[in-house]
């Protein structure tokens, strides 16, 4: 196989993998804060549910 | 808008929340202001005086909460209900590198409003001819304030927003200021006027609130 | 798992299997071309992804359009619109650098300034600025306002930077699926693996922008559950202090 | 909305006139510029007269950025735009005034510089009124999407305008260059296409910013 299209191919693969984890991970993150928040949160005026 | 034995209402304001940043500048607030009044609010630094009359001026948004000013919205309908309102801020905006007399012009033409009575009203707040064609950047804090002053009066506009007009003026443009207010007020314009000063404050005002944290209380009414 | 998780999970496993397909597809079982032999599999990937950044900018464009308009102003268009633009600047950075390895060999040079490769640059450097600007600490609706003008601005210029790069040089390949005279120099099973490419990254995109739509949403969230602990907080000072 | 802006240009030309912050800084720094290019292509007057409208063009765009911040900063004293804003001040008036005066302020520099470079690097000028022309439509372009940029970018850090600015001119940047090649070369006739670029560019971005301004204002 070309060694341009094994680099292309390799670049490619390991830009989407990584971009992916990337995301998976703060979306991780954030949704266990949000949840802990939640958790702790006094019901109130109705603010949180509106957004 | 209601009727009411103070005339028509003017400025209403339920539970008004105003975020600066991650801070409630105001933090669900109440307010009213009605025709023909001079109302007074009072409050230490911080407590968000400035920040209630930049939310009337559509300056700033109010996260929750409903804000009427004229029946409308001031941020929706900003352009419209800034054509009815005045607003004497703490900056002084104005340029450095123009005259007193320049500026005025330059705001006349631009904001559409009378030239000679933004002149008036200077030399009624004790402003010479020589400072008003003194560069602005060479004139006083207090004389500064009486240019910018002279145009916020000087506007025709049913409300008036001032913010500390009392720091920096001596005595005697005080008492002149104060007369104005008075006068519009007769007018049947409306003036919210956030002060630190309350002796002027008992003598002039209509109706008086005190903001502490980002709330206002009725501190009496006629 | 709620129905919007499914599916939103369905187009993310979707998007894996079709582009290890087209990987395959395209590294396998595709023979290479009479001209420009294994070289060729680099069509593969490089023209759908140019064409996703495409999409990805003229979906930014379209929500701070209706984002600007007030009657249509919601939280949610700002978002989108950065999550579409953060995902153009990665595939606009992609298609550079899979353009840059197609043409070492192809041209014998890494970069050359022909059209649509200086083009495509504008283009990375303009959302570039656009992702900058969001960055800056600011309220939220000033931030939703000043960034939807910003992308307008920068996508009225993609016309206008084409137009221009275009008279000024031109050596890239006329675009192969989009040239007008449609002389296909691809056949058969490589047409097939290249449309399987443009499917795969676009459901790739999709969940892409999914994801980051949703965690910059619930972002968004935990900063309005904060205001409601601020508000709270201030008020109670107040008894403090009378 | 002309009455505001030819206020609005007034008051910004008289401001320039007075604080003289254009000609005291900007002119001595396009003149730096021509030197350190000079010093940089070790003054072989060949390739210098060969690179003449790049060098034109990239050192005005400087001026350019340089007009628009100061346009903006004239603002930002004591808050003057907070007090046109509450005026209810026609946005369409106040940003055509900065356009005219920003335009007309980086004429003059432009006549300055194209002199400057005109004798130094002895580059002889062709064509005067196509150059001329070209530079008032180029300005004009950069000037209307500047002063957009900077309301978008007004208080959030200087180096976010040129970030966001440069590469959304960079077709005026190779139009402008272009035609003053073409003119200097005196084949006027080549530079149509791309003076028909130019004219495209001011007059989208004229249209987009008068749209837009009022939007950048309550930003």
């Amino acid at each position: 196989m070309n060694p341009y299209v094994e680099a292309g191919y390799t670049a490619v693969t390991c830009s989407l993998g990584a971009y992916a984890i990337f995301l998976g991970v703060r979306s991780r993150q954030v949704k266990l804060r949000l949840a802990q928040l939640r958790a702790n949160q006094v019901p109130h005026s109705g603010l949180v549910e509106d957004a | 808008m209601t009727e009411s034995p103070n005339g028509r209402l003017v400025v209403r304001l339920r539970g008004a929340t105003v975020m600066l940043d991650r801070f409630p500048a105001l933090a669900r607030c109440d307010f009213d202001a009605y025709e023909s009044e001079v109302v007074f609010v009072q409050g230490p630094n911080g407590s968000g005086k400035t920040t209630l009359l930049r939310l009337l001026g559509g300056l700033v948004e109010a996260m929750s909460g409903s804000v009427l000013v004229f029946g409308r919205d001031p941020k929706a309908e900003a352009r419209a209900i800034r054509r009815e309102v005045s607003y004497l801020a703490h900056s002084y905006q104005m340029y450095e590198d123009l005259s007193g007399r320049e500026n005025l012009e330059f705001f006349a033409v631009a904001a559409g409003c009378d030239l000679d009575d933004a002149i008036e009203w200077a030399q009624r707040l004790g402003l010479a001819t020589r400072d008003l064609d003194a560069r602005f950047r060479v004139l006083s804090a207090g004389q500064r304030k009486k240019i910018s002053a002279a145009i916020a009066l000087s506007r025709r506009t049913e409300l008036l927003l001032i913010d500390e007009p009392h720091a920096l003026l001596d005595q005697a443009t005080k008492a002149i200021l104060d007369l104005g207010f008075t006068e519009a007020a007769r007018a049947g314009k409306t003036v919210i006027v956030a002060s630190h000063e309350l002796d002027r404050i008992s003598a002039l005002a209509t109706r008086r609130y005190r903001m502490s944290n980002g709330f206002a209380t009725l501190v009496e009414s006629p | 798992m709620s129905t919007n998780a499914k599916l939103k999970r369905g187009v993310g496993v979707a998007a894996l299997v079709t582009i290890a397909l087209t990987f395959w597809l395209g590294l396998v079982v595709t023979p290479p071309a009479e001209v420009m032999g294994n070289l060729v599999r680099m069509l593969y990937i490089h023209p759908p992804m140019a064409w996703i950044a495409y999409l990805a900018y003229g979906i930014t464009t379209a929500a701070s359009l209706l984002y600007l308009w007030k009657r249509t102003r919601r939280r949610e268009w700002d978002l989108i619109a950065a999550a579409s633009a953060e995902a153009g600047v990665f595939f606009t950075g992609l298609t550079i650098l899979t353009g840059s390895i197609w043409g070492r060999p192809a041209w014998g040079v890494w970069w050359t300034w022909d059209a649509l490769l200086t083009a495509t640059a504008v283009l990375f450097l303009l959302y570039l600025g656009y992702l900058a600007l969001r960055q800056v600490p600011m309220s939220e609706t000033k931030r939703g306002v000043r960034s939807a003008i910003a992308a307008l601005v920068a996508f009225i210029d993609v016309p206008i930077v084409h137009e221009s790069v275009y008279w000024w040089k031109t050596l890239h390949q006329t675009p192969s699926v989009l040239n007008p005279s449609m002389n296909v120099e691809v056949h058969g099973s490589m047409a097939w693996t290249l449309l399987l490419g443009f499917v795969a990254f676009t459901l790739a995109y999709v969940w892409m922008v999914w994801t980051r739509f949703e965690t910059s949403r619930r972002q968004a969230q935990l900063a309005d559950l904060e205001v409601e602990n601020a508000i709270r907080e201030r008020l109670s000072a107040e008894e403090v202090r009378i | 909305m002309f009455r505001t802006a030819v206020a609005m240009a007034k008051k910004d030309l008289r401001l320039e006139w007075r604080a003289r912050v254009l000609l005291n800084q900007v002119l001595p720094f396009v003149f730096v510029v021509i030197v350190l290019f000079a010093f940089g292509f070790d003054a072989k007057v060949e390739i210098l007269t060969q690179v003449t409208p790049g060098l034109f063009w990239v050192t005005t765009f400087f001026g350019l950025e340089l007009a628009i911040t100061r346009a903006m900063a004239i603002e930002g004293e004591n808050q003057a735009q907070v007090g046109l804003v509450m005026m209810g001040v026609n946005p369409r008036g106040i940003f055509l005034g900065k356009v005219v005066a920003i335009v007309l302020e980086i004429l003059v520099l432009e006549v300055v510089l194209s002199a400057g470079i005109a004798v130094l690097f002895n580059s002889p000028l062709h064509d005067v009124a196509l150059l001329a022309a070209s530079a008032l439509l180029a300005d004009v372009g950069v000037a209307t999407v500047g002063i957009v940029l900077a309301g978008v970018t007004e208080g959030l850090g200087g180096s976010l305008l040129p970030l966001l600015l440069f590469p959304v001119v960079s077709p005026v940047l190779l139009c402008a260059t272009k035609v003053w090649q073409y003119g200097l070369d005196q084949t006027p006739a080549k530079a149509i296409p791309w003076s028909e670029l130019l004219i495209g560019f001011s007059l989208i971005y004229l249209v987009v910013g008068i749209l837009v301004y009022g939007v950048v204002l309550e930003g």
